[in-house]
């Protein structure tokens, strides 16, 4: 009883110097995400950081189905196609905000999620992957030969030449752009925070090591997967809207495709799987590092910057496999505070377990 | 500050478009040559003689490279670092017409030139855009010029009867809208459009298209493809032993390289357009053979690199005019653009723009590949030097 | 003769120690058993000795060969075989083919491995039963006799049992001791970890108890069924 | 007052008939052991009424109402839990996070769950792991999780299936000390193991299985005198 | 075409079940072996058929090597991701080195031994797409007959399904690693020699194998060797019958129609497991 109870104090005390950390670790990231664009006055910069927030996005996306919950995604371009055609359609053709958009996008995509999860939710991880691939080149062959979403060319949404909110169109100015994107990311990352340490975010990670235990324990294992995938298929959904009226064109061949897929799995895993900071700390790494290579030594045709990155991509996968956040964790000692804050609030554990 | 004038290119220089972005690639280098060094056995090409931009005190002119990997996404990135990093005054490219849509866009919101040397999607200049300025002509344009040959050339060949037309395209974008306007168009030539089939460029196998080709059995074969998959096709024809009477390409396949290669004389008699042919100016065969050749000896001179470097030229000659930079002063120069045919390596009448910005004299030349790739000009009639032989079947070659 | 020598061998899981130093020695021919209670580390000590589980320190000798840094398969091929804690048969294969299996290192002798399944099948009869059903639906009893009978197919030289009786029937139970023992008594170096610690003294020749990590008390089985540790501890007397 | 009834339940697998004919009831607060033969049907009845198999006939009736329909996920909220015989803790998660799964069920809140997760893990002696991931436990360990997670559901009858199996006579005892004081708090229990001294002080009553049917049932003391079950299970000893 | 497909997929099957991951560089090893094969062609006028062994070779050394010097190192952490990760690397380094060393053009072999078709009644049938098949088919088959009657595919399997139990009985788990690997060398040089033979190669083709591998495999039911053939098979016929039926610009859509309603009434696949 009385270890009990020093332990409990240990506990409060080490949570409440880890509050600090988190306070204090956590304004310093506003403020520089906040300030990001005046600090960084160069619009290329300020554009990689829309797109690195936009990936993010979906990054965070595949995270919630796939790092936290158990059904391994490869194909979120699906969501993220399907956000992107909602608003730039209806935009187009009706006039409709893309705000609106947006949210019928989440509609579209999450009725497709339950669709593409009623039979393959079942059955293990890998079953999931493989649909959701397939789906995309399924999708992608749909919309190449429908002629109401404007087929193989694309839809093209006309250039405003003044800004509007509601129209989502802000005349060059990176900084609104940058904004809204950052105003979407904290809304899904609180959103995905909030999962997490709901009892519907303890349901999930349980249900990742074992559906059959969690179901023995009450868990309704279909319909919390479906939760995620809706919830996961949105906020993919959002970053393809965003995308959408950000480039001001969508076609099938680059929304439905595996690398924007492939864009979301690397961004989540390389900043570390099943952590509420990893898909943007991935993202961060990771889509600039990308853009920077093709700009420094791109552009010879001789794929000197492909063969890099490949490079990069393989080295990291060797030395950092469990993500930078797992990194952090195995060198908890010096970051103690650090990833108190990255971590969430209830897991003590040292042991990083992040097997699928 | 800079000692140099920067320009923007943005192609796809890696993925599965590579091919194409080496031979912009290529184009790109021969015009900053033709730019900033004195080549007088060049005449009279525009700026052939002059080394780098007179008016700005012969300031060189330095090509900064963007890669797209044929994605929007990324050509809206490169245009974006090309412009705000590297500081270029005027961006060209960008081959695929929906690269071409993102970067452009870019360019428009910036306020800086884009002039689209390769994209020939009708929609690009129907957007209403002020900093866009298209050299090259667009499918409009060359389908109408390929039809009015294929009229002209059905009409003297009393030997066969040419009526109906199936078009044969590729899927994305580009062969999507040559489609359409083929099928528009097609009724005011006298042909008729018994079918279309369109299938995406990444095929592994056209047998089940072939098959339809072959019930329907058209006059004339009107394809619109990316090389790979018109060497597919080819193949597959032959295989079929399958001849239209006419084949027509809707751009110029038997120009590429790999195409030449790979299909050899199976590829010869086909019927296409282009905007580069040699033409009877002085500096052609010196450029396109003897420099070219030296220095690039794995590809063949031919359209990419002509409208390259004639966009490269318009940019100069548009910088020339204004006396600076600026891009506003830029694109008031662009607009009142007036270079005469024989001043370019294009045989373009000439390069003026209408409001839109579209090249008014922009037109394409329409050639059939003979025997060993022998190229003749079927059309337009100043151009003629051969005869358009009919499409043999294959036991006849 | 000694067969097999653990000299001071730690083991750890990434920062958890499982071993600390063990140390101990299995002569040819004996039956020795190892007790503990939950979590002392025997089966990690078994995992060790075969080669699943690396060493931080110390060494393994085997009929004089140093086998702790040898791959796990070419400890087998030495003629060590295990009989794992959890059965770890192979799921979606038939009971036949995991008995198969089981003497890989004499693949090549069809006419030995049939001799081989004929023993297993007298010595477990359900298992010929159900020669043809997936491991994975075999009950949990089944399934450690298949683990067992698996183990015994490439006629090794030592045969570790970790806790060859969990879930078995109490009647089989006895079989599977008797069966240890005849498996000894025919020259086949044992050695058990088993809860069950009044069979396993009974039965062994000597007998180690580990405690978090260490050997603490070593003897015959007698004795050890004597002292007062092992009464307080093990058999809770 | 019956808390559960299963009634004439059958379940069959290709040719196998696990569950033929099974009758059984248990009453409120009662004690039942389930012994019987390994693959004499016991886990495949616990998967029965757990839900994890729909059973081919019979009816399974809790406090009242016909189960047999619902699934799992459905019957643990009335107040079933049970263990697996081969162990599926939640490998990443804590032990404590593990415990929460089961207390999440009839808590408003993770807080409030937390707290009664505590509470179990301490009342079974497991606050020492209580931040050990589950795949960090030992096998006995990972059994005591598995008998946490289940009380943590709160359920009106728990069914036990060899949790008790891996642990030496003192572990034992400590075992059964607790799983009586659960028993005490009202809780019903039906008891899989095929340690007799665990088995016979603990129940009240026991039912022994053989082929998928019940062959014998009554008092501990009568049904281990009973020729049939000697015979089939217990071995003359 | 199916039967090509079916060995891809074959391939891609085998090595996921094995390493229980997810090959993004699969493809890429079909076109390395289709360059290899142009090579041989291009600098000793060796036909396609005639360098099957050389691919097989080439791609089972280049499997080997990347078990050797990436997947090995990856594989001893916890988790997945970095397994796939680098494979997803390695495509990418593989299909950006070729275009470093083989320029970006299209390439083809010129005048192969087997050209031109065959005319039976009304049909004409390509001889090298049919080449393709049988060739493809007896390669299958071979495969089939190792991994499931003989001891060492017994002991692959094994390895698939328990590593450390396989370890225990002597099995040397890093050899059926590299058999593994040698074996989807196999399937991918000789798909590429044989695809060689009429397609064209260029840095960037593995990428249309590949997808389509991924949709073969699950239509077959991840991990099932005979799934990913029949699959294979429905995969090409579909696609054929419905390019004359329904268009043949449509003709994807009923491929992936089968396989979404496979999905639906057969959410394993075809012939999958658990
Ligand atoms: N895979 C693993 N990862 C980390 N720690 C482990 C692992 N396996 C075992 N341990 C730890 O190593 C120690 C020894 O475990 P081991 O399984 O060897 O004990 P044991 O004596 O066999 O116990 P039992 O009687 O329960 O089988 C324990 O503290 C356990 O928590
Ligand atoms: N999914 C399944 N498919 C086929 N047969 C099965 C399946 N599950 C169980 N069986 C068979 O049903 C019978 C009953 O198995 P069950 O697991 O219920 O036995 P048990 O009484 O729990 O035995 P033990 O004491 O060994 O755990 C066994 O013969 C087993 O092989
Ligand atoms: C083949 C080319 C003429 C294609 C064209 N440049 C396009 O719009 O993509
Ligand atoms: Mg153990
Ligand atoms: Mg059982």
């Amino acid at each position: 009883m009385k270890d009990n109870g020093k332990q409990l104090m240990n506990d409060t005390r080490k949570i409440s110097r880890g509050m600090v950390f988190r306070v204090i670790g956590g304004l310093c990231l506003a403020i520089f995400l906040l300030s990001f664009p005046h600090i960084f006055t160069s619009n290329y910069l300020r554009n990689l950081a829309i797109l690195t927030c936009m990936w993010a996005i979906g990054g965070q996306a595949w995270n919630v189905l796939s790092g936290y919950g158990s059904r391994y995604s490869m194909g979120h371009a699906i969501f993220f196609g399907l956000g992107a055609y909602s608003s730039a359609v209806l935009f187009t053709k009706y006039g409709i905000s893309p705000w609106i958009g947006m949210i019928i996008g989440m509609l579209v995509s999450s009725s497709i999620s339950v669709i593409v999860g009623f039979p393959t939710f079942k059955l293990t991880p890998a079953y999931y992957g493989m649909a959701t691939l397939g789906f995309t080149f399924t999708l992608q062959a749909v919309f190449l030969n429908w002629r109401w979403v404007g087929d193989s060319r694309g839809v093209f949404m006309p250039l405003l030449r003044k800004s509007s909110i509601l129209d989502f169109q802000f005349a060059n100015n990176k900084t609104q752009y940058y904004y809204i994107v950052l105003f979407l990311l904290v809304l899904s990352y609180l959103l995905v925070y909030k999962v997490s340490k709901s009892k519907l975010g303890f349901y999930i990670r349980a249900m990742k090591e074992d559906e059959l235990a969690a179901q023995s324990l009450g868990v309704d294992v279909m319909k919390n997967l479906q939760i995620v995938g809706i919830i996961s298929a949105s906020l993919a959904s959002v970053a393809g809207t965003f995308y959408a009226q950000y480039m001001l064109y969508v076609d099938p061949m680059s929304v439905y495709n595996s690398i924007t897929s492939n864009n979301f799995i690397l961004s989540a895993t390389l900043g570390g799987i099943a952590t509420i900071a990893g898909p943007l700390i991935g993202a961060i790494i990771f889509i600039p590092t990308g853009e920077l290579i093709r700009g420094w030594i791109g552009g010879s045709g001789k794929a000197f910057d492909q063969m890099l990155w490949g490079f990069v991509i393989i080295l990291i996968a060797i030395y950092r496999p469990s993500g930078i956040l797992g990194w952090f964790k195995e060198h908890a000692k010096f970051f103690s505070g650090i990833s108190k804050w990255m971590k969430e609030p209830i897991v003590r554990s040292n042991h990083d377990n992040s097997r699928m | 500050a800079d000692d140099t004038v920067k320009i923007g290119v943005v192609y796809p220089l890696s993925g599965n478009q590579a091919l194409t972005g080496f031979e912009y690639r290529a184009g790109c280098e021969l015009a900053e040559e033709i730019i900033n060094n004195e080549h007088p056995e060049w005449a009279p090409l525009k700026f052939a003689e002059t080394a780098g931009i007179p008016a700005l005190n012969g300031k060189k002119i330095e090509i900064v490279y963007g890669d797209s990997q044929a994605t929007p996404e990324r050509g809206q990135n490169e245009a974006e670092r090309l412009i705000t990093q590297e500081g270029v005054v005027a961006l060209i490219g960008a081959f695929n017409s929906s690269v071409s849509t993102t970067a452009s866009q870019v360019a428009e919101r910036y306020g800086i030139p884009f002039i689209c040397d390769s994209a020939s999607s009708p929609t690009l200049t129907s957007r209403g855009f002020q900093y866009f300025f298209r050299v090259f002509g667009n499918d409009a344009i060359f389908v109408e010029n390929l039809f009015t040959a294929m009229r002209e050339e059905a009409d003297k060949d009393t030997s066969r009867e040419y009526k109906t037309v199936m078009v044969l395209n590729e899927n994305s974008l580009w062969g999507s809208d040559v489609a359409d306007i083929a099928k528009l168009v097609a009724p005011k030539y006298g042909f008729e459009v018994i079918d279309q089939i369109s299938y995406p460029s990444t095929t592994t196998q056209v047998n089940s298209e072939v098959q339809r080709v072959i019930a329907k059995d058209p006059d004339i074969l009107f394809q619109a493809s990316y090389v790979a998959d018109a060497m597919l096709f080819m193949r597959t024809f032959k295989e079929q032993k399958y001849t239209p009477k006419m084949y027509v390409y809707a751009d110029g396949k038997p120009l590429n390289f790999s195409y030449r290669e790979t299909l050899g004389p199976d590829g010869w008699w086909t019927v296409f357009r282009t905007v580069y042919s040699k033409k009877d100016a002085p500096f052609v065969k010196p450029i396109t053979e003897d420099y070219f050749a030296e220095h690039y000896p794995d590809l063949k001179f031919n359209e990419n690199q002509g409208s390259v470097i004639t966009s490269v030229q318009v940019l100069v000659d548009a910088i020339n005019r204004a006396g600076t930079t600026d891009p506003e002063k830029l694109r008031e120069a662009l607009t009142q653009t007036d270079i005469k045919g024989e001043e370019i390596i294009l045989p373009f009448a000439g390069v003026q723009f209408d409001e839109t910005g579209q090249n008014i004299l922009a037109r394409a030349i329409v050639v059939q590949a003979q025997e060993d790739f022998k190229f003749v000009n079927l059309w337009p009639s100043e151009m003629k030097n051969g005869d358009y032989v009919p499409y043999p079947s294959w036991e006849e070659r | 003769m000694m067969l097999l020598e653990l000299k001071s061998i730690r083991v750890q899981y990434s920062e958890i120690i499982a071993l600390h130093e063990v140390s101990l020695h299995i002569n040819e021919g004996e039956l020795v058993a190892v007790i503990g209670s939950n979590g002392a580390g025997k089966s990690t000590m078994l995992r060790a000795i075969c080669g699943i589980n690396r060493l931080s320190s110390g060494e393994i000798w085997f009929d004089g060969k140093k086998i702790s840094s040898m791959k796990a398969f070419k400890t087998v091929e030495m003629g060590i075989s295990h009989v794992p804690e959890g059965r770890r048969l192979f799921p979606r294969m038939t009971v036949y083919e995991n008995l198969t299996l089981g003497a890989w290192t004499k693949r090549k002798d069809t006419i030995y491995i049939q001799q081989q399944i004929e023993k297993v099948y007298h010595l477990f009869p359900i298992l010929k039963e159900r020669a043809s059903q997936k491991a994975e639906t075999l009950s949990g009893g089944q399934a450690q006799q298949c683990a067992i009978g698996r183990a015994l197919m490439c006629s090794p030289r030592m045969i570790m049992f970790d806790e060859p009786s969990l879930g078995v029937q109490p009647n089989i139970v006895a079989r599977i001791f008797e069966n240890i023992q005849q498996i000894n008594q025919q020259g086949i170096t044992v050695l058990l970890v088993e809860q069950n610690v009044k069979r396993a003294l009974d039965l062994a020749d000597r007998a180690y108890v580990l405690q978090t990590g260490n050997i603490v008390l070593e003897g015959t089985g007698t004795e050890l069924m004597k002292s007062v540790m092992v009464q307080k501890a093990y058999l809770g007397i | 007052m019956t808390i559960l009834e299963c009634k004439h339940i059958y379940k069959k697998f290709g040719g196998i008939t696990a569950n033929n004919d099974v009758n059984i009831s248990i009453d409120e607060g009662e004690m039942v052991g389930l012994i019987g033969p390994n693959g004499s049907g016991k886990t495949t009845l616990f998967n029965c009424i757990s839900g994890v198999y729909k059973i081919d006939s019979g009816e399974i009736i809790f406090r009242g109402n016909a189960i047999q329909k619902l699934p799992p996920h459905r019957r643990t909220p009335l107040g079933i839990a049970r263990t697996f015989q081969i162990v599926r803790p939640f490998k990443a998660l804590t032990v404590l996070e593990n415990v929460m799964i089961g207390s999440l069920l009839k808590s408003k809140s993770p807080l409030e769950a937390e707290e009664k997760a505590r509470e179990i893990i301490e009342f079974l002696g497991m606050t020492k792991y209580i931040d050990y991931t589950g795949a960090h436990l030992t096998l006995a360990y990972k059994k005591r999780l598995e008998i946490a997670r289940a009380l943590a559901t709160e359920p009106y009858i728990l069914m036990l299936d060899e949790a008790m199996a891996g642990l030496n006579a003192a572990e034992t005892k400590e075992a059964v000390e607790f799983v009586r004081k659960i028993n005490d708090r009202g809780t019903s229990i039906i008891l899989v193991e095929h340690v007799m001294e665990v088995v016979m002080p603990l129940s009240d009553r026991v039912y022994v299985l053989e082929n998928g049917k019940v062959i014998s049932q009554g008092l501990p003391s009568e049904v281990s005198k009973d020729p049939l079950v000697i015979e089939a299970y217990l071995g003359g000893e | 075409m199916g039967a090509l497909y079916a060995l891809v997929a074959s391939g891609l099957s085998l090595i996921q079940g094995l390493m229980n991951i997810i090959n993004f560089c699969h493809g890429d090893l079909v076109t390395i072996s289709m360059y290899t094969s142009f090579l041989l062609w291009s600098v000793f006028k060796m036909d396609p058929l005639v360098s099957i062994p050389v691919c097989i070779i080439v791609s089972t050394l280049v499997g080997i090597a990347t078990h050797k010097l990436i997947i090995s190192q990856v594989l001893r952490s916890p988790s997945s991701f970095g397994q796939m990760f680098s494979t997803y690397g390695l495509g990418i380094l593989i299909a950006s080195t070729l275009q470093f060393v083989f320029t970006p053009n299209y390439r083809s072999v010129l005048n192969p031994f087997v050209e031109g078709s065959i005319s039976i009644g009304a049909i004409n049938i390509s001889k090298p797409l049919l080449f393709g098949a049988v060739g493809a088919l007896l390669a299958y088959g071979l495969c089939y007959w190792f991994i499931r009657r003989t001891p060492e595919g017994q002991a692959l399997q094994a390895t698939e399904q328990d590593i450390d139990a396989a370890k225990m009985m002597g099995i040397d788990t890093e050899k059926m690693f590299l058999l593994g690997w040698t074996i989807s060398g196999f399937c991918v040089g000789t798909a590429g020699a044989l695809l060689t033979n009429f397609y064209y190669i260029h840095p960037y083709v593995g990428e249309t194998f590949s997808n389509i591998s991924f949709v073969v495999v699950t239509l077959g039911g991840y991990g099932s060797f005979e799934g990913s053939l029949i699959a294979g098979l429905i995969v090409g016929v579909v696609e054929t019958i419905s390019g004359y039926v329904i268009g043949p610009q449509y003709k994807l859509i009923p491929v992936y129609l089968t396989y979404l309603i496979v999905l639906m009434f057969r959410p394993r696949g075809l012939m999958g497991r658990r």
